[in-house]
Order: structure tokens, then sequence, then C-alpha cells
């Protein structure tokens, strides 16, 4: 077959599926934060130089450069920093519209989460709101992010000196 | 308590990426592969100096300048390069089987085009002439995969 | 800089949400090759290619200016990849003017680009990776409760977001490149559906395929023209980390700190009264009054009182983003290097019809991560 | 030539290449490679003015993979920054030519990737474009096998001198403790072990591993403060290539050719074979043949010594590679080179790659003196 030219109309794409295997590694820090949710516990690393405390627990400051080697437990209770009031779903996760994704500093921790906030409207969430954790019954907690629900406007008072040793 | 003064068994996860892309090709790429699909043909664009590229991009890649002239080329050429993959890796390579990717300078063409001889991989090597296998009428889908293989011509 | 680099070339795309008629290597080239046009150059005449974009996922092609050298013409030349998340436009021109002020190059083309419409962009950018929660939905859910805190600081009233989507739209209707020129009004924006209280969607911006590129060049062949150049006098680029106690998002220290070293070096000591226009990264409308506050065009509290009286709208005192900025066009690798080469087609005199007036000093900015990664230059008419 | 500033590296730390640490993640590396490398030079992290990593997010597996790095570095207050795609070594260009600008004095030049979590070869076929080359499945092994061929039908050169190319790496590699293979192996025993994409076989090929890098620039005046012995840049250059593989000869590579004889220029010198050693960031015998080739170096010559360290035939952390090499040449001419030190060594000349078939090259000359006086 001789053609004088390729045909006028080009083929408009090529369709190609990316397939990647990965094999993530978690990293102690945050392999000990996850397992510690089973029980209910918050970890976070406290900084050898600054003191602060950094919750998920990381291996250094950015401030300070100094390494965070202790580890310390952080309340389950904090308070909101700011958040928006979502109106599109998160890709992965099913929750009902509108939700309120928060930025809550927990007590004893020097960095703010960010956190699903439920169990009130969403006109009444606020800046300063004081919010607590309510987590997956006993039993039912694998050590991972889902062992926390989400939280909720605090309905007792946070307890004792947060950060506590472990 | 200090994390170097714990043992931490590792926490990891397997995940894949995946995503379908669909690549926009323009005019060039998008009518050198509907010439594959539609008339069995493969073209060559000629760049500043006069050479013939196979496969075409729009532009000479040596000196960025536009493409003149489409040029047809012939769907058989000579073997520059072999590599023959004794190992192929699931989901990456194209058969399950040993197979080569080789360069063939088609004639006509001053570059060289990249493909797989499967069927000839025992006998390719670099020098064999090669002729491009298509895929039958009503198969070609306009990817460089309608050309099925390359198969070695009879030593002329 | 050791020696003054000017911008003597740009080119643009026609922006869209699918440039399906082109390939990668396609939309590149029409920037590129517009930008040489634009400097009466052709690629032998380049020393060196300078490439920028946002993360590969976008496109689905792993470090893809290994497939573009020979698209942009860099075949045997120097060729470096940039990628500083959104800020990536403006840090590769950035990289690129470096290159011209060591003294080691003479003439350097820049090009940025994102092709979104290849994937997906809200997967790309956020996909659900292990050990992490999955709970931020897209940029706007990461930026929003920064723009609320902003609000609540301030008292801005709510209609200073929608106020600024309609001049951003005003001036994308004068911009023949936009890829949203319809313009809109406050009511309207203020219909449209929230998407991340406080931002709706008439407030975000739009994803758009487009590239962007540039020629820089040496004092003394920018002065061979054939245009009257851009004269870069200060360019920087700053990080700041995301686990800082205290860190303030709203009004990052690394963008103040870049403003000031930008300032400093170009010899402004007033940025409102000394820059005639500015192209600010602006991805959602109220991160325009939090910009002017951080860049120091306002002081705390001021910066949606200056929206509010018009003083940023095409026409008033300090227009802000002329071209329609990101609001109405956001190829996101390139979307920097629009602010920086629009704010230098304005001190070119060579905005158009989005032109501002006797334009002789302007800023062009942007910023990345989480408001981690800054970038901006200040150009000049003046050498 | 042009009077340029010196600059010099001053530090130089990695972790020991592994295959995969369970332990860490890819920034996490990272704040133990940054730390070593200030205290080598007895620098505060704010004595530093400029940053700038080298990392891929199709490698990190995530979108903005380098972003996190940003802790690592200890970024804070906010720093003069910028993140390449690339090797390293490229992000060591940008920052010597900062300081050409004017517009530094001192950098902390960093490299990470967890390259364990992903899978390279993939990862190198989604880099070819996506319509004609990486819809075949092609991958650099594959690729460098082409190159291979081609380059030994062009030479004659047989498997044998490929696997002696080999056993000289492995050798020299057995002496260096960072490397992730530090086993002997011999010509005969490499040239035995099967093909993976004929004519390269297992044994001449670069193993899977990861690590984390951090080499630390800064210019004269600053620099003989910070290092007891810095080591001086003298010349540097890279090109890059076309990338369609038809339409380079595959079994040269011109643009190493290039990047060598811009950067020898600027050193002062009239050949490659004039410096003392070479560290080259080839992954396979028949690459580092071709670059060899193009360089003006003899494979088999007894000086300059090639790959003191064993090269990336030893350990080859992808994003690392390259920088490693700048690093060795650091360590040789500091004299931190321990059991694998080249006696006498004054001059080394470094090579770094990315792509396909060295489709991009950079080379360096790195001397224990100062270039310009």
């Amino acid at each position: 077959m001789k053609c004088s030219a390729p045909p006028e109309t080009p083929v408009k794409y090529v369709e190609a599926v990316v397939w990647l295997p990965y094999h993530y590694v978690a990293g102690d820090y945050r392999a000990v934060y996850l397992r510690a949710l089973k029980d209910k516990k918050i970890l976070g690393s406290r900084c050898d130089v600054t003191k602060k405390v950094f919750v998920p627990p990381v291996i250094n400051s950015p401030e300070s450069f100094a390494p965070c080697s202790e580890l310390v437990q952080v309340s389950d209770q904090g308070r909101i920093t700011t958040f928006c009031i979502v109106n599109i779903p998160v890709i992965g996760r099913n929750l009902e519209l509108p939700y309120v994704a928060a930025s809550v500093l927990l007590d004893g921790a020097d960095i703010p989460i960010f956190a699903l906030i439920q169990e009130c409207r969403t006109e009444d969430v606020h800046m300063g709101m004081r919010v607590e954790a309510v987590w997956k019954p006993d039993g039912q907690r694998q050590g991972d992010h889902e062992d926390i629900l989400y939280f909720r406007p605090s309905q007792s008072s946070s307890s004792g000196e947060w950060p506590r040793p472990i | 308590m200090r994390l170097g003064d714990m043992v931490i068994e590792p926490m990891t996860q397997r995940q894949v990426m995946e995503f379908p892309y669909k690549h926009s090709t323009g005019p060039i790429v998008g009518r050198f592969l509907a010439a594959l699909k539609e008339q069995r043909q493969i073209w060559g664009q000629r760049v500043s100096g006069g050479a013939v590229i196979v496969p075409p991009q729009g532009y000479s890649e040596w000196d960025g300048s536009a493409g003149t002239e489409w040029v047809p080329v012939e769907d058989q050429g000579v073997v520059v390069a072999v590599a023959k993959v004794w190992q192929p890796v699931e989901r990456l390579h194209p058969f399950p089987e040993p197979f080569a990717y080789v360069l063939v300078r088609l004639e006509g063409a001053d570059t060289a085009l990249l493909h797989v001889v499967k069927t000839d991989f025992d006998h390719v090597r670099i020098g064999s002439r090669v002729r491009a296998e298509w895929l039958p009428d009503g198969e070609r889908r306009g990817s460089i995969w309608d050309i099925r293989e390359f198969r070695l011509l009879p030593a002329a | 800089m050791k020696r003054p680099v000017a911008v003597v070339g740009v080119g643009q795309t026609h922006h869209a949400s699918r440039r399906s008629d082109v390939s990668i290597a396609g939309l590149v080239r029409e920037a590129v090759d517009r930008a040489l046009l634009d400097a009466g150059l052709e690629h032998k005449d380049i020393d060196a290619v300078i490439i920028g974009k946002a993360p590969d996922m976008l496109e689905g092609v792993a470090q893809p200016e290994q497939y573009l050298v020979g698209a942009v013409g860099a075949h045997m030349k120097p060729m470096l990849r940039v990628h500083t998340a959104g800020s990536v436009g403006a840090s590769t021109a950035i990289t690129a003017a470096t290159h011209v002020a060591s003294g080691l190059y003479n003439r350097v083309l820049t090009v940025a680009f994102e092709k979104q419409s290849e994937g997906n962009t809200m997967w790309a950018l956020s996909p659900n990776l292990p050990f992490t929660a999955p709970l931020v939905a897209g940029a706007g859910g990461y930026f929003a409760p920064y723009c609320r805190e902003y609000i609540a600081r301030t008292k801005a009233p709510l209609h200073i977001g929608p106020l600024t989507m309609v001049y951003a739209r005003e001036n994308g209707a004068r911009n023949e490149y936009a890829h949203l020129r319809e313009p809109v009004t406050v009511e309207q924006v203020m219909e449209t559906p929230m998407l991340w209280d406080p931002i709706r969607f008439g407030e975000t911006c739009p994803a758009s395929d487009g590239a962007a590129a540039m020629i820089l060049a040496c004092e003394e062949l920018a002065k061979k023209g054939p245009r009257r150049p851009a004269w870069i006098k200060a360019a920087y680029t700053f990080a700041e980390a995301m686990w800082v106690p205290n860190r303030d998002q709203v009004s990052p220290k690394a963008g103040q700190i870049c403003a000031g070293k930008v300032y400093e070096a170009a010899g402004i000591t007033d940025p409102w009264k000394e820059i005639d226009t500015a192209e600010l990264y602006v991805p959602f409308s109220w991160f325009q009054a939090m910009w002017l506050e951080n860049l120091g065009f306002c002081a705390e509290g001021e910066g949606w009182k200056a929206i509010d009286r018009g003083d940023t709208r095409f026409g008033g005192r300090l227009p802000i983003d002329p071209s329609g900025g990101v609001l109405c066009t956001n190829p996101i690798g390139a979307s920097g290097m629009l602010r920086l080469a629009e704010a230098a087609l304005q001190v070119m005199g060579r905005a158009g019809s989005h032109q501002v007036e006797g334009a002789k000093t302007a800023l062009g900015h942007a910023y990345g991560g989480g408001a981690q990664y800054f970038a901006m230059w200040v150009v000049s008419s003046e050498l | 030539m042009p009077q340029l500033r010196n600059v010099a590296i001053v530090a130089f730390a990695q972790l020991p290449v592994v295959a995969r640490d369970e332990h860490r993640t890819a920034t996490e590396m990272l704040y133990l490679a940054v730390r070593q490398a200030l205290e080598q030079c007895q620098a505060r992290r704010d004595d530093i003015d400029y940053q700038i990593a080298g990392s891929t997010d199709y490698m990190d597996g995530r979108p903005f993979g380098f972003v996190t790095a940003l802790e690592s570095l200890g970024s804070w207050p906010p720093r003069q920054d910028l993140h390449l795609e690339m090797d390293g070594t490229f992000c060591a260009y940008y920052a010597w030519l900062r300081m050409q600008a004017g517009d530094c004095e001192t950098a902390l030049v960093v490299a990470h990737g967890k390259v364990s979590e992903g899978d390279p070869r993939r990862v190198t076929n989604l880099q070819m474009d996506p319509y004609y080359h990486a819809p075949l499945g092609i991958d650099a092994i594959a690729s460098s096998a082409l190159q291979a061929s081609m380059y030994m039908a062009r030479t004659g050169v047989g498997d044998h001198e490929l696997a002696r190319v080999a056993a000289r790496n492995r050798a020299h590699g057995a002496r260096n403790p960072d490397n992730q293979v530090r086993a002997v192996a011999t010509a005969e025993e490499l040239q035995s072990t099967p093909f993976v994409v004929e004519p390269l076989r297992q044994g001449y090929l670069a193993p899977v591993g990861e690590t984390a890098t951090c080499l630390i620039l800064a210019v004269e005046g600053k620099a003989e403060r910070m290092c007891d012995r810095p080591v001086w840049i003298h010349g540097v250059d890279h090109r890059s290539e076309l990338q369609t593989l038809g339409a380079r000869d595959l079994s040269r590579s011109a643009g190493a050719r290039l990047a060598s004889e811009r950067a020898l220029a600027l050193a002062g010198l009239d050949r490659a074979d004039q410096v003392d050693l070479a560290e080259l960031a080839a992954t396979n015998p028949a690459e580092e043949m071709v670059l060899c080739d193009a360089l003006g170096l003899d494979p088999f010559a007894s000086r300059p010594v090639l790959n003191p360290s064993g090269g990336p035939l030893c350990a080859d952390p992808v994003m690392s590679t390259g920088l490693i090499r700048l690093g060795e040449a650091f360590r040789q001419l500091a004299g931190r080179a321990g059991e694998r030190t080249v006696s006498g060594a004054e001059m080394a000349l470094v090579h770094g790659q990315q792509g396909h078939c060295l489709q991009t090259n950079i080379v360096w000359i790195c001397g224990t003196r100062r270039r310009w006086s």
C-alpha cells in the first residue's frame, strides 16, 4: 500500500496504565506512634534541646536541629487552633458531608495534628474549642490511624500533667 | 523512654500506585500512529539537515527545529542493537518468555526504531535483516504495538 | 547577583482544561517557540535550558525533562530540572537567572509546564499513602483553615474573597492566554457551593494545561534587542520546615524573609509605593489579602482593606495579578513562571490589554508546599 | 578561561549503603547524614547559607517526597533552598554555580531516596517517552544492554573484558565499608553468572540499595576554616543528550565527551588521564567502557585508578550515586579514604549521570590545590 501522506485524523491518545508496586517503610518513630494507638496512647517525641513535643514523633526538631530522642505521651484532648468545613470527599475515605477538618493542638504537644471533628453541628465549631478523641472500642483497635475515629467537643476535663514520660 | 533503647519491629506496607493515563499525541505522533493503524505504513519525518527520523516527534531532537515533510519508509531494515531479555519482569516487559529489544534502522530512515523480536529471538543479532510483522486489519489500534514484532528476513 | 540579568523573551501557551490537541512536548514547544520568537533567537543561540514542573504523577512520566531534552533544543547542552512544589515555575526561572549571573552562561532558556489533563490532579497531589491519615481533601482542604484564621485575625468581611475573584476575572478577560475569561459578580461567586468553608468553588483556581517560557540574557546581549528587556533587580528562593512550633501559616516567615531580601537587593524600602504592580500566586482568593500583608505591601490586618478600596484592581493604586493570575489560569508547574513572566511583560511595557500603565517596577511571586516554598523576583524597566 | 571563584568540598557524609533500611524513612536517614557532615566540618546549622536537595517523586513513591526533607535539613529559620529532581551531583553543580554568581558562600547539598520501597526498573521505564518507548516496557537495564551490544559490535570488546572491568570494581569495592556489596569476585566468576539482559550478566549489574548523602561546599576564605584539607573544584560541566535511543550512537557518549572537554579546559588540563583517580557513575561495565572511551581513559590501565570506591557496581543508591562519586573524590584527596587510599593522589575526575544510556552526564575535576590564585 502506498499513500501520499499519513491519515489527516490523528490517533488522539496513547493510554497507559502506570502500575508501580511500592513496599513502604513507616520508620521506627511512626511505627511506635501507630502501635501505641492500640493502647489509646498518643505519643510524641521531645526535642533534646528545646524540650518541645512533636506529635506524631519525629527524629529531629527542624527548629533546633537537635534530635528528639525521648518519647512521651500527650493527652487525647486538646483545642482546635483552626479548621475548615469540607463539602467534598477525601479519596479513600467514606465521610458524611459536610465534615469539619481541624488542626488540634493536643495537651502536652507543641505541634497540632489534623483531625476530623464530629458529634456537633458544623456551625458550632470554633477556634479554641476543646475537643477529645473518640477511640474505636477496646478489642477493635489495630494500631493504625483509624483507631481514633474522630474528635468531639470535650465532655470531660483533661486530667494530669502533659506530656508524660513513658 | 528513648527510641534508641527500644527494639522496634519494622512496620512496612505494600501498596500499588496505579493510574490510567491518557497521553494526548498531537498532530505528529497522532498521525504516525494513525498510519500504523489505517495504512500499515511507517512514516518518518524529515528534519533540518535532511535526515529522516523514525519515529517522528514533530521536531529534530538534535537541534530543536520543527520537522518538515512526511517521508514513507519501508517496514524492513537492519538491526543495529540487540538486548536479549532472558529474565522478563512481569507487568513490565511485554512477554513472559525471553525476547529481544532491537533497534532497527528501517530502509529510508536515518534513525533506528525501538521494537521487539520474539519468534526469532534465538537468531537475531546485530546486522540481521528484519521485517515488521503487523497485527491484522481490524486489530490495529493506533499504537506502537500495531507492529506485533520484527521477524528475521532470509539473508540476502 | 554578580552581573546583570535580563528577560529578553517571553512565551506562553493558551491555557485550557484540556490541551488534548498537543503532546506534552508539543505543549512545551508552543511556549518555547513563542519565547524564542519574542527574543528574535533560535535554539542555537541558547547556552543552557532549565526546566521545571510539579509532581511527575500529574502526567505519569518520570523525570519527563529527560524525554523533553530534544523538544526544547537542549541536546548537548546543560539541562537542569527543578521541582519545588507550587513555587516551581518561579524557582525554575530564578535558577536560570543564576546561570547568567554566574558569568558562565550568556543566554538561558527556561520553561515550566503542566499537562494536568493527562491524569487526575486530585489523585496525583494527594494519593492515599500508608501510615498517614487521609483527611485533607486537596489543596483547598489544606489551606482553607488558614484562610479562616486570617479572617478571624483581621475581622475581614466575607465579601473580600469573592471580590478578589471578581477583580481577577476582570483581568483574565483582558488576557488572551488566560484559561478563565468570563467576568463574574460577587453575588455569583457567593452563590457557588462552599467546598472548604470559607472557600467557595467560585474562589478557587482552575486546573489547566499550559506552559510558560522565558529567555534570560546577560547585559551585553540584552542590550542588543530586539526588544526592551526587563532587568532582574533581585531574585531569591526561601523555604521553611513544616513542623515548627507556633509556625504561622497565615503569614509564613519564609515569605516575609524572601520578600525582605528581594526588596533589599532591589533597593526597595516601601514596596507599596515603589512597586507598580505585582503578580502574586493566589490559588484561593483569600490569599491575595494574606500575601499583601506577608509581602509587606500592607500592615497586618490591612491587606483586605486595600482590596476593599479597589486599590488592587486593574487601574487601582497597586494592581495585583493584572494577568488574571492563578485564579484564572493554573497549570501548576507553570503558574509560578507565569507570575514572573507577567511581571517582566509589565515592565517591558508589553502586557497588551492588561498592561498597567507606566509600570516600571514589578514583583513576581510564587509559593508552594504547605506555604513553605517561596520564590520571588523584582524586575525593572531600568538596568 | 574565565577566572572563577575557588570553591571547595569541606565535608561529605553518607550512611552505609544497604539493600533496605526498615527502621528509617528516607528523610530520617537524611537527618543522620546531614548531622554527620556538619560535625565533620564543625559547622553549626546556621553557618550554612544555602541548601539544595536531589530526589525524585516516582522513586519516593509519593508526590512532593522532598518536602519532608526540609525538616531533616533544619529549615528554620527559613533557608535559601532549592530542590532538583536529579541526582545530588547536579545539585552540587547548582550550588557551585550560585557561589560563582556571588549568591552564597556555603551550601548543604543532599540527596535521598528509599530505592528499596519502589522498583527502579519500572520507574526507569516511565522515564521514556510515553508514545513510542515506554509502551514497549523497556527499562534502564534493557536499554543499557542495547548500548552494550552496540559498543561491543563497534569495538570488538568481548564478554571477558566486561567481566574484567566488573571484577576490578569489585576488588576495589571490597575495601570500602560504605558499600552494599563487599565481596571480591573474579572475572571468571562474574562471567559465569547468567544473563539478565544479554549482553549484561547478573554479575555486571549494580545492586538495588539505598542511603542518604550530604556534601558541604564552601568558598575560599571559609573552606580553609571548615576543613584542614579542603578539596577544590577545578572544573565542571554537564551535558544532556536527546532521549530517543535509535537517534543516538549509543556506542559513544558524545555528551560525556563534551562535558569532560569543558571541565578539563576549566581545570587547565589537556587530558583526563592527567588525574590520579576517576570515580565514574557507570552502572555496568559496558557503560563504564563507553564512558572511558568518551573521557579518554583506559579501563585497564593502573593509573588513573578507576573507581577506587568500587563504583556503582558495589553500591548504587539512585539519586545519591553521583554525589557519592564526588564525596569519594573528597575522601581520597582529603586523606579520608582509609584502606582504599590512592597513594599520592592530588587530582580526581568525577562523573555523574542520569537518564538512559548516559543521556545526561556531568564531569568534575577536583584537586588538593586551589585552582585560581
